[in-house]
């Protein structure tokens, strides 16, 4: 058994095993902070996938970066009336049939295909080639997630003030 | 079949990339269809995000997609990035409207 | 490398152009008066800037940004009409009274329209599966922030959240649908996914999977049913302009990439020329799927129409049942069905977004959004209620207004490729749509108002508004040729 | 002469018509000379016509004709024709109109509508000419009708009261009954030969060409034509209009419903005569024996002086169509011309007593007595002379008594249904006519005796009695002369020896050779061999019926009660007139009546009900309507109302408001899509 | 060609005179309601001056229905023409306007007819400007249907009725006029969906080859689809006495019976034209209702002979149905009005049984009666509307006695009625008796069956004289004044046609004669 094999499991493990307690959790804080293992474990796959890269990234993006914004919500929802982290879950049965059935049918199709497979050598260096294409071939992408981040920006300032606020001001 | 069982066990290919990602995939939805809280839902629909990721790059990886995989990866995080911020964004004003952010309360549209 | 990017954004002037407006509204909106429409006017020039560069654009067929983007007559035609529906949308927003109470927001409400007819334009022209997800993630986060735009109402707020997770999910399923179908074909370009389907594949049911999963997020943005049910909770809570932009620009949009996405990846290229006639590949039958959503679409959304009380709503499941009605066009998948669809998009834009705007005057003036308390309406003002009415008799397809042509096409489309069941179901449905349609021209016009009610008056520019959507709504259904020869011309995609 | 002046007779009532209708009431005294006049004027014209048709070309026939219209290749002509029987017919009603006429100016002198009654008598005129004069089955129709609404006005002139729109409705409607056979007829005619017009019709018929190339078909449409005269003529079955139309005035009762329109029938069975085949023309004899039979049983014993009148003429009528129909043509064709004047001047007779009556009872104002029941009468011979001895003239002539016109064609008219039944053994056709010949005679005098003979019913309104004005009693003098034989034959007892004989012959039948009834120079043998018979019998039965009457009514002999207690049945079969309307309005006018109903029902309730209830539909309407209108009270509507409110919050059930149960559906969605195209 | 006013087509004018006039009416301010009722009739005057200056020129010996050159006062322009993009043919929508033998009486009657309707309206006083704008709007539409050679110019014509009609009642109508109106319009939209869709299909089975360029043009030219050999190789309609030909033909003989009303798609007509108010019921029966049987001839036969062939029994059989049953639900009914509707459904099956004969007793037979129908239906809706205005009373046992009152109106009243009864010498019968005739050849049982319609028919009529205009005036009636001037002109000339065309209808049949007689031979020659 290799490294990589047992590295493997390990972290789908890790991944699956926070993710289900997420999803699974009373305890919103809980969750958030299981979703933050899984998203370390996913990252770990993408090392295992040799995209050590998009490992960081999703380390610094997410884990640093959108679990924050999430951890401020959780705060920021539940606090000033009562501190409450408990949740509550809807639609159980329908929502457990569900999504059993479509894990049942995606492996089951996954499982099922016969696909081609061409690996890659484990190359040298992601970053410079992942580079050259967004500057290259990827420059529109690049710009178009440069606009779309300033917008998000924007509207995220102008859904999160307080408008009443501006209210007093006059406006 | 016992013999393809063995051998998918010993080494991790595609196919258990992929399952890993329909998993992750079903616990999204999951979470997204049966947790009330706002937030818990927005933490769903990264789990489907990621497990979309994890295809990406398991493809560019086993397939001849190459680096392309990568990089729709890397712009689905950045993605996932601005819909967040804008989410939450969303959630907070209405927490200020309802005074609550669970989804089963916020139905005054309906019929 | 650095030539052609040159060369490319030669070639991408309009989406440029809306860029800059994007960003020369943010700067000036730190600068001028909060209350002017100053922001408004800038985007309506910036529109009409892009606009003229994208007729320019006409006759051309190339591919630009590392065959990222297709610049061809069919795009030329979305953009030009979602230019069209902008401008209308802009327009609309200076005269809202709903809006009224947010100026001092008004430059980020036009920032984000901008943002949104940049992702739009984008949607239509990409070619490439990541490009075009990306374009839609644009129109979207900005649709989602103008939604709950007007913070004081309470639906408002509700409807954005709620569109914020539908959408949220249904992008992400159709991420999943585009990364299996990715996988499966080794290639994110459109061209090179059709090439590859050419080739054989071998794994029809990941591909099913995955074209299933994109149809979701398809479905979503068009909203079609079973995919429909943010619409009227959305449109309702919406501010009527915003409501009107989902369902005119972001429809047309949607519906752009999604003919261009099933028109080629799935053609079968080798049968193409010979037949005439697009086929998909054999053992799958998308057809047969859309057509039965289309079915759906047309059945639920006039049924349910039928119920509703809130003229925004009744609108938002009447804009369901056209999605059926336009997709009968992609269903067809020939040569007739894409110009159909393209006919029908132009018209719907004039007679939807007249309606919505009527709708908004009534708001602004009588305010009310409730059908019961038309009532008496086309008397208190004539013009309004009388173009309320050949709006909504367009919708339902009566001659003489655009809206006949657009339903004889789709419907001629349909009938000449054999679909006799979908235009069965389409004929029998236009008929229950008369019902709901009429039901607000009787309440305007069969009761006469209260005695001491003061007659509504409305500016010269509602008038003006009015009248341009009333003129191609009428014009269109008595002499429609250009728009015909105009609509055939534009279904040639490249490389077709 | 022989196209322009039937014409001007025909065109000469209309112009009375048209003149009347719209100016009447401007003109001095109403316009009464005016149209008395014109008809006047007619019957001269007739008069010249008869003579010179009979003068100088007595064995043409002359027609004349233009096209109406040319439907695909198909040229339909209308067109005059003049041959014997018609300018005959053609005297007979311009003098009983004329005569009419002036007695009318009389008795109608009072009414408020004067002019137009004086218009509508223009119309029926110009319609009965008409119905004579036309070469062509088809537009003989189109008078036929008109006489029909001419009698429906006429009938229904007094319209105030209830029981004469009815009577004029019934009149109208019983006919269209009949006319609907003869509509039938025409058309099978016309689509086996392309034409109407009658001499084309028999020459193709001559030559061989049968309807739809079936025998059947030809003795169908010769019995279908025949039901049109079954309906003017007031046979069995259908006669039960004609008592009901003595609603109206009584000269027309005396015009119409006596001397001429219901003589169309017989008419028109006439002009038909050669493309009878011999089995159509034994139904004809069986309908006219059964009808001539039915009449007088009823008339024996109403008291009504119209009703009885108009039983006796249903009754002669149906001796008519029995004579043309054993082939007695002459001598039937005879009796309506004899009939027209005595019946005529029989009911002009009965205007006079009861213009007498009314103006003694309007005098006492006495509104409750009936003035036309005779057993309010008796007596009048002394109070009236000249009515009654016209009357008595009158009463001898149907009666059958020697020296009478109506002897000469009555006679005939036994003979050849006795010489029919020597050939054929239809025995029941003779023994019929003479029975009825008997009744006849019998309730005629009876009526006569308890209207002019015995004591007055009532002094006080005897007294008031007076005789009525000269132009009432010239008509009837008049009639009184032409009711007598030399008119028609210097023979008194015998006709065939007479001018009318000579003019009128039984015309050669067309149909095939073994459709054909008797040869008419084997039926004349017959005739002559049983004539003297014939005479003999109904001499004796006509005189016993008279004896009877006078023994019972006059001499009091037989007590009448009596007679009916032991009839028991068949009195009270009689007095209710055999319970035909009873059983009408039971089996016809209740079951249409039903029928529409539930049509009607069935049309608001299913056929609407369909409509509105395919579900869809329904829900919409019943929703829109319950939207439209709260106040009108709509069950069908409300009912569904309800229904459709629970399917609506059924389909708006689905739409929650929550968004997760939104995702939920589109998941399934999703799944359901892919497992159906796994 | 030969006929232009002002270098427009005699047609053109005819159909859109009124739209002119629409406009004007729009321009005058409110106030000036004279103003507004003078324009209505100079447009519809203009339309009957017109009307008969066609009567007069017509060529009667031409025979039009499938032969483009034997049509008259032809106007044919492109309208729609997209050229040919490489895979498929050229397509082809024409303004085409022309009128045969089938046609012009239909003109004559719209003109007629829409000319009293607007006296008939003059004393309308709610909404003026816009009842008399939508009034001239439908007569566009009405005259538009009858003159359209091209499909699609057809279709337009036909739904644009629509609307009008649909405002006019429910704006202008009785009490329960907004449930008749959506009646009203449901049914006829149903119709216009099945029309529409058939449409389509014609459209892509029939494609002529254009002389001048040898292209194949699909075309919407009713003519073109007329001739089988113009049908493409394996379209849907293709082919004789396929299952979809059949179909096709029962989608637009739905469409049409819809508006005829044939039983069983009747019951939209008693609702509306009870609520209708007086002229708008006098143009529902007088001319919209021959619109059905008119289509029927203009479009089903020569198009689908093999269908009409193979539904002729099916035909003639509800043309039977409608007779007797119109009948009967007539005389059950004890609103005047409503009596009126049903007589017209018992009167139009005459039609189409006459017509389902096809020959041409029956042919010219059918048609004639839809132009007497015409008139006497306008008579007793101008009858009915006398004394509702007077009385505001419906009830057949609400009246008495009217005759001693009115008796102008009673006089003129009976005529109308007389013809709707079919006495001969009045025009009703002439047309009725050539239906028959060329029924009864056909259908003999059949025949028979309906023409015991014409006793019911008596019966209902006479019950309806004596109920009204006969008896003693009932007391809460009060006195009424008989007719005015205004409306002596809106009856006069219409008796006046009743009583000429009942005496001598060869004017009006030989305008037809040849065409009807051509088209018979066309249809049951299989269409060659």
């Amino acid at each position: 058994m290799e490294l990589t094999t047992i590295l493997f499991y390990l972290f789908s493990l890790i991944t699956l095993g926070a993710a289900a307690f997420m999803v699974f959790s009373k305890n919103i804080v809980h969750s958030a902070f299981a979703l933050m293992f899984a998203l370390i474990g996913v990252a770990a796959l993408y090392v295992l996938l040799y995209a050590d890269f998009l490992a960081a990234t999703q380390l610094l993006v997410y884990v640093g970066g959108i679990l924050i914004l999430i951890l401020f919500g959780v705060m920021l929802t539940s606090l000033g009336y009562t501190f409450n982290f408990k949740t509550v879950t809807v639609n159980l049965a329908p929502a457990s049939l569900l999504s059993a059935t479509a894990a049942v049918l995606l492996i089951f199709a996954f499982v099922t295909t016969d696909w081609k497979i061409s690996e890659i050598a484990e190359p040298t260096d992601t970053v410079y080639d992942l580079g050259m294409l967004l500057m290259g071939d990827y420059i529109l992408p690049f710009i178009v997630a440069g606009v779309l981040l300033l917008i998000a920006i924007i509207g995220a300032i102008l859904m999160s003030t307080h408008l009443s606020a501006e209210n007093r001001e006059g406006v | 079949m016992e013999l393809l069982l063995a051998q998918s066990v010993i080494e991790p290919g595609l196919t258990h990339f992929l399952v890993v990602s329909a998993i992750l995939f079903s616990l999204g939805v999951m979470a997204v269809l049966s947790r009330r809280n706002t937030i818990m839902v927005l933490m769903g629909v990264e789990l489907i995000l990621n497990s979309a990721n994890i295809n990406f790059i398991a493809f560019s990886r086993f397939t001849e997609l190459s680096l392309d995989g990568q990089m729709i990866a890397l712009f689905v995080i950045i993605i996932a990035a601005a819909e967040a911020a804008v989410a939450l964004a969303i959630v907070l004003n209405v927490y200020n409207r309802f005074k609550t952010i669970n989804l089963d309360d916020i139905s005054l549209l309906k019929g | 490398m650095v030539e052609h990017t040159l060369y490319s954004i030669g070639q991408y002037l309009p989406e440029i152009v809306i860029t800059a407006t994007l960003c020369i509204i943010i700067v000036a909106d730190l600068f001028i008066k909060k209350e002017s429409n100053t922001t408004g006017w800038i985007l309506i020039a910036g529109m009409l800037i892009a606009g003229y560069f994208t007729i320019l654009q006409s006759g051309r067929a190339e591919s630009v940004f590392y065959d990222m983007v297709a610049v061809d007559p069919f795009a030329v035609f979305f953009k030009s009409v979602l230019v069209l529906a902008g401008l209308f949308i802009v327009l609309f927003s200076m005269n809202s009274l709903e809006l009224e109470s947010y100026k001092s927001r008004i430059g980020e409400y036009y920032m984000l329209i901008a943002g949104m007819m940049l992702g739009m334009m984008m949607m239509v022209g990409s070619t490439n599966l990541l490009l075009m997800f990306l374009a839609l993630e644009v129109t979207s986060i900005c649709s989602y922030v103008l939604v709950g735009f007007t913070k004081r109402s309470i639906r408002s707020s509700e409807s954005s959240i709620k569109y914020i997770i539908y959408g949220a999910v249904s992008s992400g399923v159709m991420l999943y649908g585009i990364s299996l179908l990715i996988g499966v074909t080794a290639a994110t370009d459109i061209y090179a996914i059709n090439e590859a389907i050419n080739a054989g594949i071998d794994q029809t049911l990941i591909l099913n999977l995955a074209v299933l999963m994109i149809i979701v997020g398809f479905g979503f943005k068009i909203a079609v049913v079973p995919f429909h049910f943010w619409a009227p909770d959305v449109y309702e809570g919406a501010p009527v302009t915003i409501a009107a932009l989902l369902a005119v620009a972001s429809k047309i949009a949607a519906f752009g990439m999604m003919v261009r996405f099933f028109s080629v990846t799935f053609i079968d290229s080798a049968g193409f020329t010979s037949a005439g006639v697009w086929s998909a590949i054999d053992g799958i039958h998308w057809d047969v799927l859309l057509g039965g959503m289309a079915a759906l679409a047309m059945i639920v959304g006039n049924l349910t129409a039928l119920m509703q009380d809130n003229i925004k709503r009744m609108l938002a499941y009447s804009s369901i049942a056209h999605a059926g009605y336009i997709l009968m066009g992609l269903v067809i998948l020939t040569s007739e069905g894409l110009t159909a669809i393209l006919i029908y998009l132009f018209i719907y834009l004039f007679m939807n977004l007249g309606a919505f705007y009527v709708a908004m005057l009534f708001m602004n003036k009588a305010g009310t959004e409730s059908i019961e308390e038309y009532k008496g309406l086309g008397f208190r003002a004539p013009l309004a209620a009388i173009a309320l009415t050949i709006f909504l008799v367009s919708l339902t397809g009566i001659p003489p207004t655009g809206g006949l042509i657009a339903k004889l096409y789709i419907f001629g489309a349909a009938v000449s490729a054999g679909w006799i069941w979908l235009v069965v179901i389409a004929g029998i449905t236009t008929v229950i749509s008369l019902f709901y349609y009429i039901r607000v021209v009787r309440n305007m016009f069969f009761y006469k108002p209260e005695d001491n009610t003061p007659q509504l008056t409305f500016d010269l520019m509602s008038k003006v508004i009015l009248i341009a959507l009333l003129v191609p709504t009428l014009l269109l259904g008595i002499y429609f040729a250009p728009l015909l020869e105009f609509a055939r011309n534009s279904i040639s995609m490249i490389g077709f | 002469m022989f196209t322009q002046l039937p014409l001007i007779i025909l065109l000469l009532p209309l112009l009375a018509f048209i003149l009347l209708i719209f100016f009447g009431k401007r003109l001095p005294r109403q316009g009464d000379w005016l149209a008395t006049g014109l008809m006047t004027l007619t019957l001269f014209l007739s008069l010249i016509l008869l003579v010179v048709k009979l003068g100088t070309q007595p064995a043409e026939t002359i027609s004349s004709s233009f096209n109406w219209a040319i439907v695909g290749s198909q040229v339909i002509g209308f067109g005059i024709m003049i041959d014997n029987l018609a300018a005959v017919m053609l005297v007979v009603v311009t003098l009983v109109s004329t005569l009419v006429h002036y007695f009318s100016m009389g008795y109608m002198k009072d009414d408020t509508r004067y002019s137009r009654y004086f218009a509508y008598l223009g119309l029926f005129s110009f319609s009965m000419l008409g119905i004579v004069l036309t070469n062509n089955i088809l537009l003989m129709y189109v008078f036929w009708e008109l006489v029909g609404v001419s009698s429906y006005l006429l009938i229904g002139h007094w319209y105030e009261k209830k029981t004469a729109s009815n009577a004029a409705n019934k009149a109208f409607i019983v006919n269209r009954i009949g006319d609907f056979g003869m509509f039938v007829g025409i058309m099978i005619l016309f689509l086996s030969y392309s034409t109407f017009a009658f001499e084309a019709i028999f020459e193709s018929i001559s030559a061989g060409q049968l309807p739809f190339g079936s025998e059947g078909w030809l003795t169908a449409a010769g019995i279908l034509i025949f039901c049109g005269a079954i309906g003017k003529s007031a046979q069995f079955p259908l006669h039960v209009w004609l008592p009901d139309a003595m609603e109206g005035p009584t000269p027309v009762s005396a015009l119409i419903h006596a001397a001429t329109m219901v003589a169309a029938g017989v008419y028109l069975v006439a002009r038909v005569f050669p493309m009878l085949t011999a089995d159509a023309l034994l139904v004809i004899a069986y309908i006219g024996a059964i009808t001539a039979l039915i009449a007088a049983t009823i008339a024996i014993t109403q008291f009504d002086i119209k009703k009885v009148l108009a039983y006796s003429t249903i009754s002669q009528l149906g001796y008519m169509i029995m004579a043309l129909g054993v082939g007695a043509y002459t001598a039937g064709f005879m009796h309506l011309v004899t009939h027209a004047a005595f019946k005529a001047g029989l009911f002009l007779g009965a205007g006079s007593v009861i213009y007498g009556m009314h103006a003694a009872l309007h005098k006492l104002h006495n509104h409750h007595t009936d003035a036309q029941d005779i057993r309010n009468m008796g007596g009048l011979k002394s109070k009236m002379p000249l009515t009654y001895w016209t009357f008595l003239i009158f009463t001898l002539a149907i009666s059958g008594i020697p020296l009478t016109s109506g002897f000469l064609s009555k006679d005939e008219i036994l003979a050849g249904t006795l010489a029919f039944s020597t050939l054929n053994g239809h025995w029941l056709l003779p023994l019929t006519g003479f029975l009825v010949a008997g009744l006849t005679a019998f309730y005629m005098f009876r009526l006569l005796i308890l209207t002019f003979h015995g004591k007055p019913a009532n002094d006080q309104v005897y007294s008031g009695v007076s005789e009525s004005p000269k132009v009432m009693t010239i008509p009837l003098i008049i009639l009184a002369g032409l009711s007598l034989f030399f008119f028609y034959s210097f023979n008194p007892f015998g006709a065939t020896s007479g001018w009318f004989y000579g003019a009128i012959e039984r015309p050669e039948s067309m149909v095939p050779l073994i459709l054909q009834p008797a040869a008419y120079p084997v039926f004349y043998e017959a005739v002559s061999s049983v004539h003297t018979l014939a005479m003999i019998l109904s001499i004796i039965i006509a005189g016993g019926g008279v004896v009877f009457a006078l023994a019972v009514y006059h001499w009091k002999k037989v007590s009448a009660d009596a007679l009916a207690k032991r009839a028991g049945l068949l009195y009270t079969g009689s007095v209710n007139k055999w319970y035909f309307d009873e059983f009408y309005d039971a089996a016809f006018v209740n079951g249409t009546h039903g029928l529409m109903k539930m049509l009607r029902w069935f049309d608001e309730n299913i056929i609407d009900g369909i409509v509105n209830g395919s579900a869809l539909i329904t829900k919409v309407l019943s929703r829109i309507s319950g939207w439209i209108d709260n106040n009108v009270v709509d069950g069908l509507v409300n009912g569904t109302a309800t229904t459709a409110n629970k399917a609506g919050g059924l389909l708006s059930h689905v739409q929650t408001g929550k968004v997760q149960t939104y995702l939920v559906y589109v998941i399934f969605s999703f799944l359901v899509l892919f497992v159906l195209f796994l | 060609m030969e006929f232009q006013i002002l270098g427009i087509g005699i047609l053109t004018w005819i159909v859109f005179i009124p739209i002119v006039g629409m406009f004007v009416v729009l321009l005058l301010p409110d106030k000036n309601r004279n103003a507004i009722r003078w324009t209505a009739a100079i447009a519809t005057g203009i339309q009957v001056t017109l009307a008969g200056v066609i009567f007069t020129v017509f060529d009667r010996a031409k025979l039009g229905i499938n032969d483009a050159e034997s049509f008259q006062f032809i106007e044919k322009y492109s309208w729609i023409t997209v050229e040919a993009v490489p895979w498929v043919g050229r397509i082809e929508i024409n303004y085409f306007l022309g009128i045969d033998g089938l046609s012009v009486l239909m003109i004559i009657l719209t003109a007629i007819i829409s000319f009293i309707g607007v006296i008939s309206s003059w004393n309308i006083e709610k909404m003026v400007k816009g009842y008399f704008a939508l009034y001239l709007l439908l007569v566009t539409g009405m005259m538009g249907v009858f003159v359209a050679l091209d499909f699609f110019l057809f279709f337009i014509f036909w739904e644009v009725m629509l609307l009008p009609m649909y405002f006019l009642i429910g704006l202008w109508g009785g009490p329960r006029r907004e449930y008749a109106a959506i009646k009203f319009f449901l049914y006829t939209f149903v119709g216009g969906i099945l029309m529409l869709l058939t449409m389509l299909a014609l459209y892509f089975s029939v494609a002529y080859t254009d002389p001048v360029t040898g292209q194949s043009v699909h075309t919407f030219n009713i003519l073109h689809m007329m001739n089988p050999a113009n049908y493409v190789e394996g379209g849907l309609l293709s082919g004789v006495d396929t299952t979809w030909r059949y179909v096709a033909w029962m989608a637009l003989f739905i469409n049409f019976a819809i508006k005829i009303p044939l039983f069983p798609f009747h019951t939209w007509l008693p609702d509306a034209h009870v609520e209708a108010p007086t002229p708008i019921s006098v143009i529902l029966a007088g001319i919209l209702l021959k619109l059905g049987t008119y289509g029927l001839l203009r479009v089903n036969f020569p198009i689908f002979p093999d269908g009409t062939i193979y539904f002729m029994y099916f035909m003639a059989i509800l043309g039977m149905i409608s007779i007797i049953y119109g009948a009967f639900c007539a005389m059950a009914q004890d609103d005047f009005k409503k009596l009126i509707a049903y007589s017209s459904i018992s009167h139009m099956g005459i039609v189409v049984l006459g017509i389902a004969a096809l020959n041409t007793q029956g042919m010219v037979g059918g048609v004639l009666q839809m132009f007497n129908h015409g008139i006497i239906t306008a008579v007793l809706f101008l009858a009915v509307g006398v004394l509702y205005d007077r009385t505001h009373k419906r009830g057949l046992y609400d009246f008495g006695g009217i005759a001693n009152q009115m008796p102008r109106y009673t006089g003129l009243a009976m005529i109308g009625m007389f013809a709707a009864l079919g006495l001969p010498g009045l025009n009703g019968f002439v047309s009725e008796l050539f239906s028959f005739l060329g029924a009864f050849e056909a259908y003999k049982w059949i025949t028979i069956i309906s023409v015991t319609g014409i006793i019911i028919t008596a019966g209902y009529i006479l019950w309806t004289i004596q109920r009204v205009f006969l008896g003693n005036t009932p007391e809460k009636m009060g006195r009424l004044e008989d007719l005015t001037p205004r409306e002596m002109l809106m009856f006069v000339p219409l008796i006046v046609l009743i009583v000429f065309l009942g005496v001598y209808p060869a004017p009006a049949i030989e305008l037809m004669n040849s065409s009807l007689g051509y088209l018979v031979e066309f249809v049951t020659n299989g269409g060659n």
